[in-house]
């Protein structure tokens, strides 16, 4: 949604400019090939934290939705997974589609109380939904291991290396972000948009709005699965922090970092979050500080985040962007 | 012929203030109807209760024999009533173009699709009604950059392609030009004409009354003060002395 | 305070520096590297940090006596943020990127296993310091890890065998964090003094939300059970809230409290203890470990270093990279095999007690507990644990019967 | 048991009230969200723990003195924070204010622990409230009782300015209508500065309350905010009397629900915001839109 003008161009189009997009898949999985076993790992991470903060993104920049308790979803994907495998003896390639399924029919439930909410007080009820789903998994001791999560259950990464499977990630995640951007560019993207930017309006046309963020929200939810799902295979763990509010902050600061009312906020605001939080600790304690003063800087300064500054650059492209 | 819609008794208070006041009118198919009166009369509301916009109404409100009074605007709209709003509204960070198109998908009822085939077989039919509305230059503009007129001009547009029978007009040309209240009105009138549709709509200028709207009601502290045709609402000696008394 | 933090935080640096800018002047060679993955923010951060001194301490000491096996002791501390996914990813960092010989500092229980899981998979050893959950001793052991002080089950057992010596404690209440360590301390606790003196009654156990800070409800609750002592295996700001708010409800009074008193607890408490009727175990009391050189020499290194008493979780910690230590001079080497190997050979005679082994079965040391009466001592600014008693670890520690029959359950 | 229990919720209620006051007065006024709230309570405990021991340690003065003070500080800081770095986003998307005070959030954590380290401080309780009245075989702490009518002290004062103050006149048509303050002729930037001041300044007085009770620690922010927004929602943000009511509410419900569902108590107020939310919901018709 950078530049309107082009937009619809693009749209028409249905243009992905593959130009820059393969060189850049090429690249990254040139890195994954060469760096150290760590740096996969990170870009693993990196790209499992973007699709889940693309799928938040999904509901905040296009539908304008603010999700409290986006972790949850997350938290639901891992736990899906995980207890297929320890408790339903699926095999883990089997489980994979589990974590998901298990995501999205939580995203269905909640998502139904939620949408009759509007603004704060729908936030409010996604952060209460989310809180409950973190206390049976904190609780239920006998079902999802209580506090200490359940760990050790089979061997991380499916077996694959750590190159191996950053591959798998990277492919993964690349398709989930390109179906999501199918999503964004389709009608019912178009609806998840109308109904954020002026719902009285799309009411009045005849659409059912509610129906639309049900939709929208249940999309997410099995996006945010797939997430959860990845990252619990990657440490071969589940924690009921995964489903925590921690990490919906973390969620909502990267497409914030990123930049809002962009595709690619998301993308670009899980890389810089990444990266600030893997490297800046080492070198300095604070590295929350450095956070806040960054993001305080970004909101007073260029409150369309990164991906916004690349927009009034002129730089094009970036991850699906255009 | 019954008509096509047809308001029974309609009552709306704000906790001690009563807003409307027993409110029955026929509007007959294909007629334009305006609704006019001083401010404050309950025009508006009266609208927001057609269009399902309220909560706590009373009394009836038959569109095409069925009572349609309890149902949410989106079920209206799905019914054929389209409206647009006294201040306008549409998909402010949207192209004007995908405005139309959203307008397109929804009246199609495939908001679920994901295959863009509508985009395709609809865009014949929105750039057409981008010149029926004189935005076809603007199409791939922001309407958050669209002036206040031609921001009315897409929303009419917007409501025309649900193929409405009943079109609700909240004011429709409020913060315009004399010139451009007669082009837009002007506009609106022969279209519906041509189609025959209904208009029910709500406007502050008497001349633009006088040229488009067939029957006239007069509304005055939320009741009814006078039907008829604009002939004869101009000759009724009790609205000459609201008008002149009421301080409009 | 101010210029008290600052003083430590220098301390901290400068001992950093020492270390980063290749250790001891006496060591040669490829540094042995102690990854100190810790939770040095969140929840934990107050017992990392001090852990983080301890091991620093013993760092350079080691280096200032010729390192492991001759060469220097180098430390890579990293933050896990209290998160296990975090943890577990600093851990694999340290392992893979910093080829660290031995992992270490975790604190949080979630965090531990998920780091022990990680140990397991890359084949490094790992030792618990801090963390105590007896989860990674019996189902989710692994041979490459071991812990160096009592966990979770040893501690309630400790305050069973203290609370069956005092006659006339009749009726007995439990108060417990809703969480794993409170669910298996008080079940500890209970089945070891059911044991001990069957005549105890007790009555149902409460259970506190983790983190609550507005306990009058649960000291309410609890007071109605009219106990003669209540074990509460409480944790930072709901123990310091009962030990707080219980005045208001004659709780000193009325009842004993046994619980978690560890040095920075006794320290944040300060002149807010109740005064009379607040027994505390602890893992590591300074003022309460014999006396020998050793401890008193490091009482005074540590106080010079970071300007205030070492905590349990300090010596803990040092205690735990100088076993470390001991094990690999032992095996002759750092290498993974032999070091476990001889982690279970080998007696260690560390700070809190001479004659510490560690049990091959499930890497758990025979570390002793302390249990004592908390109160104001001349000399000491907060208060400290009188008339202690110091429980022996090698009774304390599960059978091996039920370690193997808690496993097979497990699986 | 019950009534004991009944007394505990009304005071538990009441130190929520005086936390979730100046959250739900920003958010009445200007509409933001307010993330540091919980911060700047945390840093009012903070203030008030080196305060206490320099004015009258151990006297009932010298401690309301010191929290006083301590919310005066926290208001001075609240009313930089805005000037310097809401008043420039008042427009924007409201997730940018919101997010602004995430950062204001990450930055004092850091800041408090710079200062004060991460291990637990306590606050001395002044001598005379350490003890209990005592009613037959009932005790009743002293401490939360003096907090209880020190946020009766605070309800009696904001009803007094919201109503009978030429300010409180400025307030009430800006939580109405954000034009019509502009009409009266008054600097709206000056009221919303006030307002965020007021709101920070309760937040750090009921920080400075709180201290004694429990122990003092650079993780507070996190557990208060939560609970802070739980009393605002389920009162109706914006709504004062609401908030009171919501805190009392989820003081008493925490209090009676430790006697009859115990393991609940991690979820209990959540699942209660939640009920109250959707009952909400339903209460409305179908297809209304804000």
């Amino acid at each position: 949604m950078t530049d309107p003008k082009t937009l619809w161009a693009a749209v028409s189009r249905a243009a992905l400019n593959w130009k820059l997009l393969v060189p850049l898949a090429v690249a990254l999985e040139l890195f994954n090939r060469l760096s150290p076993a760590s740096s996969s790992t990170l870009l693993t991470e990196v790209a499992i934290l973007a699709l889940f903060a693309t799928s938040l993104n999904l509901l905040m920049s296009f539908g304008h939705m603010v999700s409290f308790g986006h972790a949850a979803y997350f938290g639901l994907g891992a736990y899906g997974f995980t207890l297929a495998v320890t408790r339903g003896g699926l095999a883990p390639e089997m489980a994979l589609l589990v974590g998901p399924l298990a995501a999205a029919l939580g995203g269905l439930v909640f998502g139904a109380l939620c949408v009759r909410l509007t603004e704060i007080y729908f936030a409010m009820l996604t952060l209460a939904c989310a809180q409950i789903t973190y206390t049976v998994l904190f609780q239920w001791y006998d079902v999802t291991g209580g506090d200490t999560g359940i760990t050790g259950f089979m061997i991380p990464r499916l077996g694959l290396s750590e190159t191996g499977y950053a591959s798998l990630v990277l492919g993964l995640v690349a398709l989930a972000l390109l179906a999501l951007w199918m999503i964004v560019k389709s009608p019912l993207g178009l609806m998840i948009r109308a109904v954020g930017q002026d719902r009285a309006r799309a009411e009045a046309l005849g659409l059912a709005a509610r129906r639309v963020q049900l939709v929208a929200f249940v999309i997410a939810a099995f996006f945010a699965g797939i997430a959860g799902t990845l990252y619990a295979v990657l440490h071969g763990s589940a924690f009921p922090d995964y489903a925590g509010l921690g990490l919906t902050l973390d969620g909502l600061i990267m497409v914030v970092l990123g930049g809002l009312n962009s595709f690619a906020g998301g993308i670009w605001g899980a890389v810089i979050y990444e990266m600030l939080s893997n490297f800046v600790p080492k070198f300095i304690h604070q590295w929350e500080l450095v956070l806040g003063l960054l993001l305080l800087g970004i909101c007073l300064a260029m409150p369309h985040g990164f991906a916004g500054l690349l927009a009034r650059l002129g730089w094009r492209g970036g991850k699906g962007e255009k | 012929m019954a008509p096509i819609l047809s308001a029974r008794h309609i009552r709306k208070s704000y906790g001690a203030f009563v807003a409307l006041r027993d409110i029955s009118l026929d509007i007959p198919h294909g007629e334009r109807h305006a609704l006019i009166g001083p401010n404050g009369a309950g025009k508006s509301t009266f609208i927001a209760c057609l269009a399902g916009q309220l909560s706590g109404v009373e009394g009836q409100m038959l569109f095409k024999d069925e009572n349609v009074a309890a149902l949410p605007p989106a079920a209206l709209a799905r019914r054929g009533i389209g409206r647009t709003f006294q201040i306008s509204r549409a998909f402010l960070q949207m192209t004007v173009l995908e405005n139309l198109m959203a307008a397109h998908v929804i009246a199609s009822g495939r908001w679920a699709a994901l295959s863009r085939r509508i985009y395709g077989e609809r865009i014949d039919r929105a750039h057409e009604m981008l010149v029926t509305v004189g935005l076809a230059d603007r199409a791939r503009d922001r309407v958050a950059d669209l002036s206040l007129g031609d921001r009315k001009r897409l929303e009419f547009g917007m409501a025309l392609v649900g193929e409405p029978e009943l079109l609700l007009l909240d004011e429709p040309t409020a913060g315009m030009s004399i010139k451009e209240r007669h082009g837009l009105m002007d506009m609106v009138a022969e279209r519906l004409a041509s189609e025959g549709r209904t208009l029910l709509f709500v406007e502050h200028d008497i001349d633009v009354v006088m040229k488009i709207a067939q029957r006239v009601t007069v509304m005055v502290r939320g009741a009814v003060l006078a039907v008829g045709t604009p002939e004869e609402i101009a000759a009724n000696d009790e609205v000459q002395a609201v008008y002149l008394g009421g301080g409009h | 305070m101010l210029e008290k933090t600052q003083g430590r935080r220098t301390a901290i640096a400068a001992a950093f520096l020492a270390l980063t800018l290749g250790g001891g002047a006496s060591a040669e060679g490829a540094a042995v590297k102690v990854g100190f993955a810790a939770d040095l923010t969140g929840a934990c951060a107050a017992l990392a940090e001090d852990g983080l001194n301890g091991a620093t301490l013993a760092a350079a000491e080691l280096n200032d006596a010729g390192g492991i096996l001759g060469r220097p002791v180098e430390l890579i501390v990293r933050d896990t943020q209290t998160k296990p996914d975090e943890g577990a990813k600093v851990a694999r960092e340290l392992i893979t990127d910093e080829a660290i010989d031995v992992l270490t500092g975790v604190c949080s229980s979630a965090v531990m296993l998920a780091e022990s899981a990680v140990s397991k998979e890359l084949k490094t050893p790992f030792y618990a310091a801090i963390g105590s959950t007896q989860r990674a001793n019996i189902e989710l052991f692994q041979p490459y890890f071991w812990q160096v002080q009592a966990n979770a089950t040893m501690e309630a057992y400790a305050a069973a065998e203290y609370v069956a010596k005092k006659a006339d404690w009749k009726r007995i209440s439990t108060l417990g964090s809703d969480y794993e360590w409170g669910h298996t301390s008080v079940a500890a606790f209970t089945e070891r003094l059911k044991e001990l003196h069957p005549d105890v009654e007790f009555a149902d156990p409460i259970y506190a939300k983790v983190g609550e800070t507005a306990m009058a409800p649960y000291i309410t609750a609890t007071l109605a059970q009219r106990p003669d002592a209540v074990y509460a295996p409480l944790f930072g700001p709901s123990l310091s809230a009962v030990l707080k708010q219980g005045q208001g409800f004659g709780f000193f009074q009325r009842s004993a409290l046994v619980t978690l008193m560890t040095v920075d607890t006794l320290q944040s408490q300060g002149a807010a203890m109740p005064d009379d009727n607040v027994f505390g175990i602890a893992r590591a009391p300074f003022f309460a470990l014999e006396q020998t050189p050793e401890v008193t020499a490091f009482i005074d290194s540590y106080r010079a270093a970071f300007g205030e008493y070492p905590t349990d979780w300090a010596i803990s910690a040092y205690d735990g990279l100088k076993f470390y230590a001991a094990a690999a001079e032992h095996a002759g080497t750092v290498e993974a095999e032999p070091l476990i190997a001889a982690v279970g050979e080998i007696t260690y005679d560390g700070l809190r007690e001479r004659g510490l082994r560690v049990r091959a079965l499930d890497g758990q040391m025979n570390a002793p507990s302390y249990v004592g009466k908390a109160s104001r001592v001349e000399g000491y600014a907060f208060p400290i644990l009188t008339e202690v008693e110091k429980f022996d670890g090698a009774p304390l520690m599960p059978a091996e019967e039920f370690i193997l029959k808690a496993r097979a359950a497990a699986q | 048991m019950i009534l004991i229990q009944l007394v505990n919720g009304l005071m538990e209620g009441m130190t929520l009230f005086l936390i979730a006051s100046g959250l739900t007065l920003i958010f009445g006024v200007t509409r933001i969200i307010n993330f540091a709230h919980g911060s700047l309570f945390m840093l009012g405990a903070f203030v008030t723990y080196e305060l206490v021991p320099l004015i009258g340690p151990g006297t009932l003065w010298g401690f309301f003195a010191a929290v006083l003070l301590a919310g005066l500080a926290v208001s001075l800081l609240g009313m930089l924070f805005e000037m310097l770095a809401l008043r420039r986003i008042y427009g924007a998307d409201g997730l940018m204010q919101l997010i602004v005070t995430v950062a204001l959030v990450l930055i004092l954590r850091d800041v408090v622990r710079m200062i004060w380290g991460p291990n637990s401080l306590s606050v001395p309780m002044p001598d005379r409230l350490m003890g209990a009245l005592q009613i037959g075989d009932s005790y009743f702490p002293l401490f939360p009782i003096a907090v209880f009518l020190a946020g009766l002290v605070v309800v009696v004062a904001m009803i007094w300015v919201i109503y009978f103050t030429r300010a409180g006149i400025l307030l009430r048509a800006g939580t109405d209508d954000r034009g019509m303050v502009a009409l009266c002729g008054v600097n709206e930037r000056l009221i919303f500065t006030a307002v965020f001041a007021a709101g920070a300044f309760l937040a750090g007085l009921a920080g400075g309350l709180a201290a004694p009770y429990g122990e003092v620690n650079h993780l507070l922010d996190t557990t208060v905010i939560v609970s802070a927004f739980i009393v605002c929602v389920i009162g109706g943000l914006g709504n004062l009397y609401g908030a009171l009511a919501g805190a009392l509410l989820v003081g008493l419900t925490k209090a009676i629900g430790v006697m009859y569902f115990p393991r609940l108590s991690m979820v209990l107020i959540f699942l209660i915001m939640a009920l109250i939310l959707i009952a909400r919901s339903m209460g409305r018709q179908g297809g209304t839109a804000r």
